[in-house]
């Protein structure tokens, strides 16, 4: 019974989609590092899906698992697609997270939906 | 694979002779210590010579020895049963800032029958000033708490200082001693106290055992009730293997303690030097001399310690961590906290505690793999890029 | 000489197979169960594993189980840590009068916090009448305590009825079954209990480690303070060898239970029969069918039963008593004084418990070598030379 | 480290003097049932001396071994002599009784004494 998945254990060991993008379309922060993990989304649109997605974590394994596994979830879906993925379907893909690390290290979704809102927001604003 | 386990302060292997020394009471020598029979006097021999080996680790009489389940008992009993056992004394308790939660939770149930709880802040180097003790004292003060040494950053307290205080004022003394017995040299009446907890884990003994030191006269109210084992201060059939095994344990310590210290201090010296050395914005954390032999922290800045645990577990090395993601509270150690490190830096406290299956090459080892590590999670980690980016976020 | 064991309530030997499972962890298996590498990992299995075990002796689910450090913590952390959930909700609490004083002595502590004790009596079998528990509710009444057999006495209590009760009236009911968990079969959902202490060293497992079943959804405040072990409900590094033993020990009794019970109950009703039958005055204390599989009790009229003791160990034979002469309080049991046993008789009190290595010789030697004992010390007893010439004083 | 002393458990398994003296010339009972032991001595007196002691024990093995050691002490020692056996000398020349039997255990002085009151106050009486 180690505290993570395998699944997780291997998001955490070989993250995907690491690092930033250049000029990206959208921007998403989100935690702080007093609560303990923060994490950057950017996201590139094209013909309203996600062209590329890129984090940076600091955080535990969980946070850093989440955050791959939620590039990888996200990359090539459409902007309402990505809207959908939710903390729950995030930690499913990854076969369960730890109880306590539930709320805390699984703001992944959350960041990702930061970044749309903010290219959306751009949009609009007539950028 | 190399395997490096540098983490004692959360465990330590069982020195074969003290298993040796355990097996009778696992085999034939089964008998409760309490039976009136040659297999409970069998039992009863060895529960007291155990006592006598763990007094004699601490300069103590074998009568003022309480065995009891873990360092956690030890320190329930102290907390609790000093405390209620001074009724109508007064309700004032005083410790320090970085306590361990088995003696600050104690102290705050206390709360509830209507207790105070003054804690004592420490510098930051994780020391307690004597005269700050002084201050907090009050006229119904009843006991005050200060561990001997931090299991996590491990700062030696000046305890002699301390006790002298509390003599002058005749208030009860307790330390949890239960980093530094077996570790370093240690006399309950050289560092003044009244009472003291251990525990064997932590010096190559079992786990599952410990014991309260509480000098004769001082009046204690028992924590676990029950029958009148360890006469009527702990009830419970006496767990005889774990008993006799801390006594071998305490044995072993107390003669071959010069020889460990020697062989623990220098390689801590390294990595307390060299880690630094090698990788960019790492700070010690506690005194870099009232340390405990085999204790090295740090806090590496811009990235998390359960991600660094993580990343040095898969190359074979094993250490802990006062972040929050790795304290099953989800929360920053009180300890690096009460020291003045800000949260987000404290976020990447790592510690290695040595032992004496330890050589050089392990040093050697972590000194390699530890580098890589750091900078991949620094690469993944957008406090680092602010950093590099505006120069600003380091300490 | 004849060695033979009979104080199996005292302790038990550990049975093979338990000490090869816990030998890994007095050896390479060391870590910390909370510590984040594999040293941790695989200690944090073993618990994991046990807990399984453990919970299938009984009919739980594992995340029931907290793990402690003996019969006496379970029963202390039940009984302090139900009370004290329940602010506001009443402070009385229920209890049979022949209960562990694990459990007495912890109510007569929530005593100093306002708490009330009723003690429901017993009949001269030991046995609780489940009316008199009906009887005995309060409307202020937040906890019942009733042991599920007395270690004393051997008397199986009806638990399944009285907990027909409490469930009416939705109050939480604890069992002391350190006696039976083990031993005889028992499943939680048909006890109807919502707690249950049981102990490893009273069925062939370690000495040192006890459990506590909490039924899901009652609440329970932590007893040892500290860490986060054990879900928050029992703090302190895990003893983790110990737990392991606990959970073959166990496993081996769930499986083996039927044929256990085969082998001891014919010996016992040989001593219960035999024994009356080959020395005069003679009383068998506790029920005789509703009874432990191994547990044969008696007084011996017009003689102490330590000295009984001490002439049975000088021929090789282990058993205990219940004679005030043989508590380390030097006050008569409790026990026998509630099922109206007079004093001097209750002097007389001896206990044979069998276990796994006893055989029908061991039963013939017990009673060849008892009546000359109890002959020798009737000898020398006023009490006997008054009934031999005045026909007065038995019972 | 076993409850008793050699020197008790010797007394206690090979109790010197033990019986009634059939026409005693002092009887001395105390303790009782209820508090665990009770010990009755008997006492035969010649030329102030004396010359015979016997006893009845009913109790643990200090009880047994402390009333063996009284009979021993006692024996043809004068009236006077006897009444200075103290649970303490008791005590001592058992090598040591453990704490706990120390007081309730230790009745043995106390019956030899009451046996000689008993013949005292016979004789005073006159008989
Ligand atoms: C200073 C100190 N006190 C108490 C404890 C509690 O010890 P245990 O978990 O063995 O009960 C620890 C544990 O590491 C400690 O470091
Ligand atoms: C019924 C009962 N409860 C509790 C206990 C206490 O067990 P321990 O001494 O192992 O803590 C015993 C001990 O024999 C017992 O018989």
């Amino acid at each position: 019974m180690p505290v993570y998945s395998d699944k997780v254990m291997e998001h955490f060991m070989h993250p995907r989609n690491v690092g930033e993008i250049e000029t990206p379309d959208g921007v998403g922060e989100v935690g702080n590092p007093i609560c303990g993990d923060m994490m950057t989304f950017y996201i590139k649109v094209k013909d309203n899906r996600l062209a590329d997605v890129k984090y940076k974590t600091f955080g535990c394994g969980a946070a850093i698992a989440v955050s791959s596994m939620v590039s990888e979830m996200a990359m090539g879906k459409t902007l309402d697609e990505a809207l959908k993925i939710t903390p729950r379907t995030v930690a499913d893909e990854l076969e369960g997270l730890p109880q306590n690390k539930f709320h805390c290290s699984n703001l992944g979704a959350q960041a990702l939906h930061k970044a749309i809102q903010d290219y959306r927001g751009k949009k609009k604003g007539g950028k | 694979m190399r395997k490096v386990y540098l983490d004692n302060a959360a465990a330590t292997p069982l020195l074969p002779e003290v298993r040796e020394a355990m097996l009778p009471y696992l085999g034939e020598v089964f008998g409760n210590p309490s039976s009136l029979h040659d297999w409970g006097d069998k039992a009863r021999e060895a529960v007291e010579s155990a006592r006598i080996q763990v007094a004699q680790l601490i300069g103590a009489n074998p009568e003022e020895i309480i065995f009891t389940g873990s360092g956690t008992e030890s320190n329930n009993l102290a907390i609790k049963g000093l405390a209620l056992a001074q009724p109508g004394k007064g309700k004032h308790i005083v410790v320090s800032a970085i306590e361990h939660f088995s003696v600050l939770h104690s102290v705050q149930t206390l709360g509830k029958w209507g207790f105070e709880m003054t804690l004592v802040p420490v510098d930051k180097y994780g020391v307690v000033d004597p005269q700050a003790v002084r201050k907090s004292l009050r006229k119904d003060t009843i006991l005050v708490s200060m561990m001997h040494a931090n299991g996590e950053v491990g700062s030696i307290e000046p305890l002699a200082e301390i006790s002298k205080i509390t003599k002058e004022r005749n208030i009860p003394f307790h330390t949890d001693a239960v980093a530094t017995a077996g570790t370093i040299p240690l006399d309950v009446s050289e560092l003044g106290v009244d009472s003291l907890s251990l525990a064997g884990n932590q010096f190559y003994g079992p786990k599952g055992v410990g014991a309260l030191w509480v000098r004769k006269g001082v009046r204690i109210m028992p924590f676990l009730e029950g029958g009148v084992q360890e006469g009527g201060r702990r009830a419970g059939t006496e767990n005889v293997p774990a008993i006799v095994g801390l006594g071998k344990a305490a044995e072993l310590a107390r003669v071959n303690m010069p020889a460990r210290m020697k062989q623990l201090i220098p390689l801590r010296d390294r990595l307390l030097t060299e880690l630094p050395a090698k990788i960019d914005h790492v700070v010690v954390t506690g005194h870099l001399k009232q340390r405990l032999p085999g204790h090295a922290s740090f806090c590496i800045e811009f990235i998390e310690g359960e991600a660094m645990l993580m990343l040095l577990n898969s190359q074979g090395v094993a250490v802990s961590s006062g972040s929050a993601c790795t304290s099953r509270a989800l929360k920053a150690s009180h300890v690096l906290i009460a020291m003045g490190i800000p949260h987000a830096l404290a976020q990447g406290s790592i510690l290695f505690t040595l032992g004496l299956d330890n050589s050089a090459r392990d040093i050697d080892y972590v000194l390699e793999v530890m580098p890589p590590i750091v900078d991949r999670l620094r690469q993944m980690s957008p406090l680092y890029a602010k950093f590099i980016k505006t120069g600003k976020g380091g300490k």
